[in-house]
């Protein structure tokens, strides 16, 4: 059977030349690069090579890359980090009703250890409004923590004017790129920003390996305490070959941004129009200017189906996506993303997320948009609220 | 996750529809947990001669919809009230345990319909 | 040139059989085992296989294992998650003046949030005085952490003895089993603990991955906030590869363990015999009976030398061996262990470990043992605290 | 880490040992920080006929000592006072940064030689 994966934005295949890089890293040159002797020193000069890979990225300097665990350990070490280090100065973050559970739920904890959290209301494109973001800022605000790119709708956000604003407040900047990375430019030096987090696994790196930028100069208490590695930043020995891996991914994502943001925008627009066109009562969810979400994400709710069904039927056929519906999260709420731009219940269980790469191909699309309709038909003529 | 019954029944439904000239229709769930399930039967002489389901919901509960209306059809209305939740479950091989929250509500739809049944017939 | 590791302390090379286990994990089965489709299928399995196997090694069920980093971040998770979790309890923490980084600098931190902690001595054989530990329960205590056995020295603690003091005080029982783990049983179900701490790359798994034995119904907040995944109680996408690689090294290390205790003792006992016996002024460091100290490693101190230049000058006849001193580790301070254990400041310096595997052999123990005596010499005639 | 001239100066050290009937002789550091540097003198007409190094402490220490050696065998010694742990770790091509800290003291030990010598010769 045909597979056809679309759900890059849950995770990527390692890319075959990024395991590679990785391979030599496990069996043979294993050392701790923390050691004096051959072990170690094979693997030193790995770690740091890795280390320009990822700063090319970023378009920062190779010390200002930490690397961690997981996009998720670099939003909980970005916001309990600056919470811990400034709460002389204040006890106000700003964040997004968006965000990953990363930033959402860590914000969350940090309000029972007594800081004040502002969680911003998007619109029903799921946007911003900018004026309201610098109105909530206050003199104890010591944090805005606004992701570059979200994860369910694509949509990206202004970080550049954020990091102005943020810039004329004096107030540290975070943003979580873990969808942004790879797939628009996240440079470090066109925006203000003071922290920028990225998983290795969102773009053919494996998982469990991510990395932070971290702004010269900026103080951010420890989140892993420990040994000294990562300059006292991060404690634990160094994962090797994850950051071989990553500095490969980061590299290969480089040089292909322009080429692959134009090929996957163009399978993901003939996607999106294809489906809009062909079936009834689909609703697309995020910003209606493509310019304004990332190249790969489509998220469309076909109304009247829950999407975990949906998703089924989908993957009897080969075809992997994913959905907002609670059915699909194991909690009873669906997709506070879809709560948060004001989508009707029923919409939001019946989200439906496309998120491709550069190894989806023009005849997948033809037969998405094939296989999709009769699909919709047939759930739809099981459901109660179709026809109604 | 699901077993080859629960992916029999979900991918095959049995039983989908509305009963023409239904004499009982019962409704459960709401959107906001997820699922609705709707059974409508055709009750003669206390048996249940027909029944079908429309369902919202998951896998489960699709699957689970599909096997009650086959567990329904052809008993008596008392030998139908007496199907639990449980039953339907244990029929499709069992559920994964995250899915009992909010899918296995199909004998609860046909409770509700039998419910209609007798009302609109008392 | 020859090659002999005996720095599997730090880390282990991995082995190969567990490589072959993860590798199809990468660019094949590279699911998210959160989602839905099939290439979230595939790998959940996986996932629930591994964790089966690592329960074996803690003779747990797989319910009770968590998947986390890395034994850094268990540690961090097991002491700063059970500080937040019964801070309503009490304040004081009991752990010893011996541990890893990763215990001690967690609780100096938590000392900062207004907790007390106790730093418990050890002699100068490196081990604890029982009643002393006793003694230090408070009815503010809320956590022991123990680690099972140390890793500079390989002394074994009485982790059953110190189960059964925490028992009868009710107090919750941390052992980081970091350097333990595939050594010597680490069996749950015959000592008294709540949270044993191991990690991968100790064991012949990746580095980059570790896991916690939580003991049923034992009450912890979360370190890492964000997905659900680890029911609730570790956020980030699995690190499926890495998860599948520490099953199978825990796997392995279970069906080898006794075998390998034997081999590797035997190897370690003579490499311990002939250094004491052919080379003067050696002192061991760690308790002298050896049924109290991990079966791989030792600790000597080669008086009047200090440790980097000795393994500088073992690296060259390709010697891989680790130590105390100050100048190996970036610090002003030579080992904290060997300080606590009352060992003078030039011994401290002095002070090598080998660390075996049962990947040595009887050859590279004579190899070693040819070559030590004329480097020790050769330092020697260059220290001004040589015959002085 | 270390620069091939270190690792040659470290392991094949120049002027290991004491100078027999020594008319100076300086010591730096302590072991509580890592390293200790002994330098014994030899001068005659104020030329540094003869320096040896007796050094406890890391691969930097021990070959910031050689160096330093080969550096002041035959200067004057207003000339030695005049070399500066800089220069001795430039001689080597450099020295790791988290080294600067603790054995760059090379020079130090020279100059307390050669101030010895002088005590014991006004
Ligand atoms: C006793 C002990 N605890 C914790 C750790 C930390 O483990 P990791 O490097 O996996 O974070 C180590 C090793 O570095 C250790 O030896
Ligand atoms: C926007 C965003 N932030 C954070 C994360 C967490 O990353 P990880 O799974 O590497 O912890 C994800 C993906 O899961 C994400 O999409
Ligand atoms: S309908 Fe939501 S989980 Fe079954
Ligand atoms: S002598 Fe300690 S670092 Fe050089």
């Amino acid at each position: 059977m045909k597979k056809i994966y679309m759900d890059n934005n849950a995770t990527t295949a390692v890319k075959p030349e990024v395991l590679e890089a990785m391979l030599p890293y496990f069996c043979e040159q294993f050392g701790n690069p923390s050691s004096v002797h051959w072990a170690g020193r094979m693997v030193g000069g790995a770690i740091e090579k890795a280390r320009e890979q990822v700063a090319r990225l970023f378009n920062c300097s190779a010390a200002e890359v930490i690397f961690n665990s997981c996009g998720s350990e670099g939003d909980n070490h970005a916001i309990k980090g600056t919470a811990d280090a400034l709460k002389h100065k204040g006890n106000h973050i700003i964040t997004t009703s968006v965000e990953h559970p990363a930033v959402l739920e860590t914000c969350e904890a940090l309000e029972k250890d007594g800081f004040e959290v502002t969680y911003l209301k998007v619109d029903h494109n799921g946007m911003l409004d900018l004026a309201e973001l610098e109105a909530a800022i206050t003199d104890k605000t010591i944090l805005i923590s606004v992701m570059w790119a979200n994860n369910e709708t694509g949509n990206i956000f202004p970080i550049e004017e954020i990091g102005e604003i943020a810039k004329k407040h004096k107030v540290r900047f975070h943003t979580d790129a873990v969808q942004a990375a790879g797939k628009i430019a996240i440079d470090v030096r066109k925006v203000n920003v003071d922290m920028v987090v990225i998983s290795g696994h969102k773009i053919g790196a494996p998982k469990g390996i991510g990395a932070m930028y971290l702004r010269r100069g900026t103080k951010i208490s420890r989140f892993m305490h420990g040994g000294h590695q990562e300059r006292n930043r991060r404690a634990g020995t160094h994962n090797v070959p994850s950051i071989v891996g990553l500095g490969a991914a980061c590299d290969i994502a480089l040089k292909n941004m322009d080429k692959d943001y134009a090929y996957v925008r163009h399978l993901r627009d003939k996607l999106e129009a294809g489906i809009l066109s062909t079936i009834s009562d689909v609703k697309l969810n995020g910003h209606p200017d493509a310019n304004l979400r990332l190249p790969n994400t489509l998220n469309v709710s076909f109304n009247y189906i829950e999407g975990e069904s949906l998703l089924l039927f989908f993957d009897m056929k080969g075809i992997a996506a994913s959905s907002g519906s609670a059915c699909t999260s194991g909690s009873l709420e669906p997709s506070h993303v879809m709560g948060a731009m004001g989508v009707d219940i029923v919409l939001a269980h019946s989200s439906t997320r496309f998120s491709l790469s550069a190894d989806n191909t023009d005849e997948e699309i033809d037969y998405i948009l094939q296989e999709l309709p009769p699909i919709v038909q047939k759930l739809r003529e099981m459901s109660p609220l179709y026809g109604r | 996750m699901y077993t080859a019954k629960v992916m029999d029944h979900f991918s095959n439904p049995r039983n989908v529809g509305e009963v023409e000239n239904a004499n009982g229709v019962g409704e459960v769930g709401n959107a906001s947990c997820g699922d609705i399930m709707r059974i409508s039967l055709q009750v003669e002489d206390d048996i249940i001669k027909d029944v079908k389901f429309k369902t919202f919901g998951c896998g489960a509960a699709i699957a689970t919809s599909s096997m009650v209306t086959e567990m329904a059809i052809g008993k008596t209305i008392d030998e139908a009230l007496i199907l639990t939740n449980q039953a339907v479950a244990e029929a499709l091989d069992g559920l994964p345990p995250a899915k009992m929250h909010c899918s296995n509500l199909a004998a609860d739809a046909l409770h509700e319909a039998i419910k209609d049944y007798r009302k609109q017939n008392s």
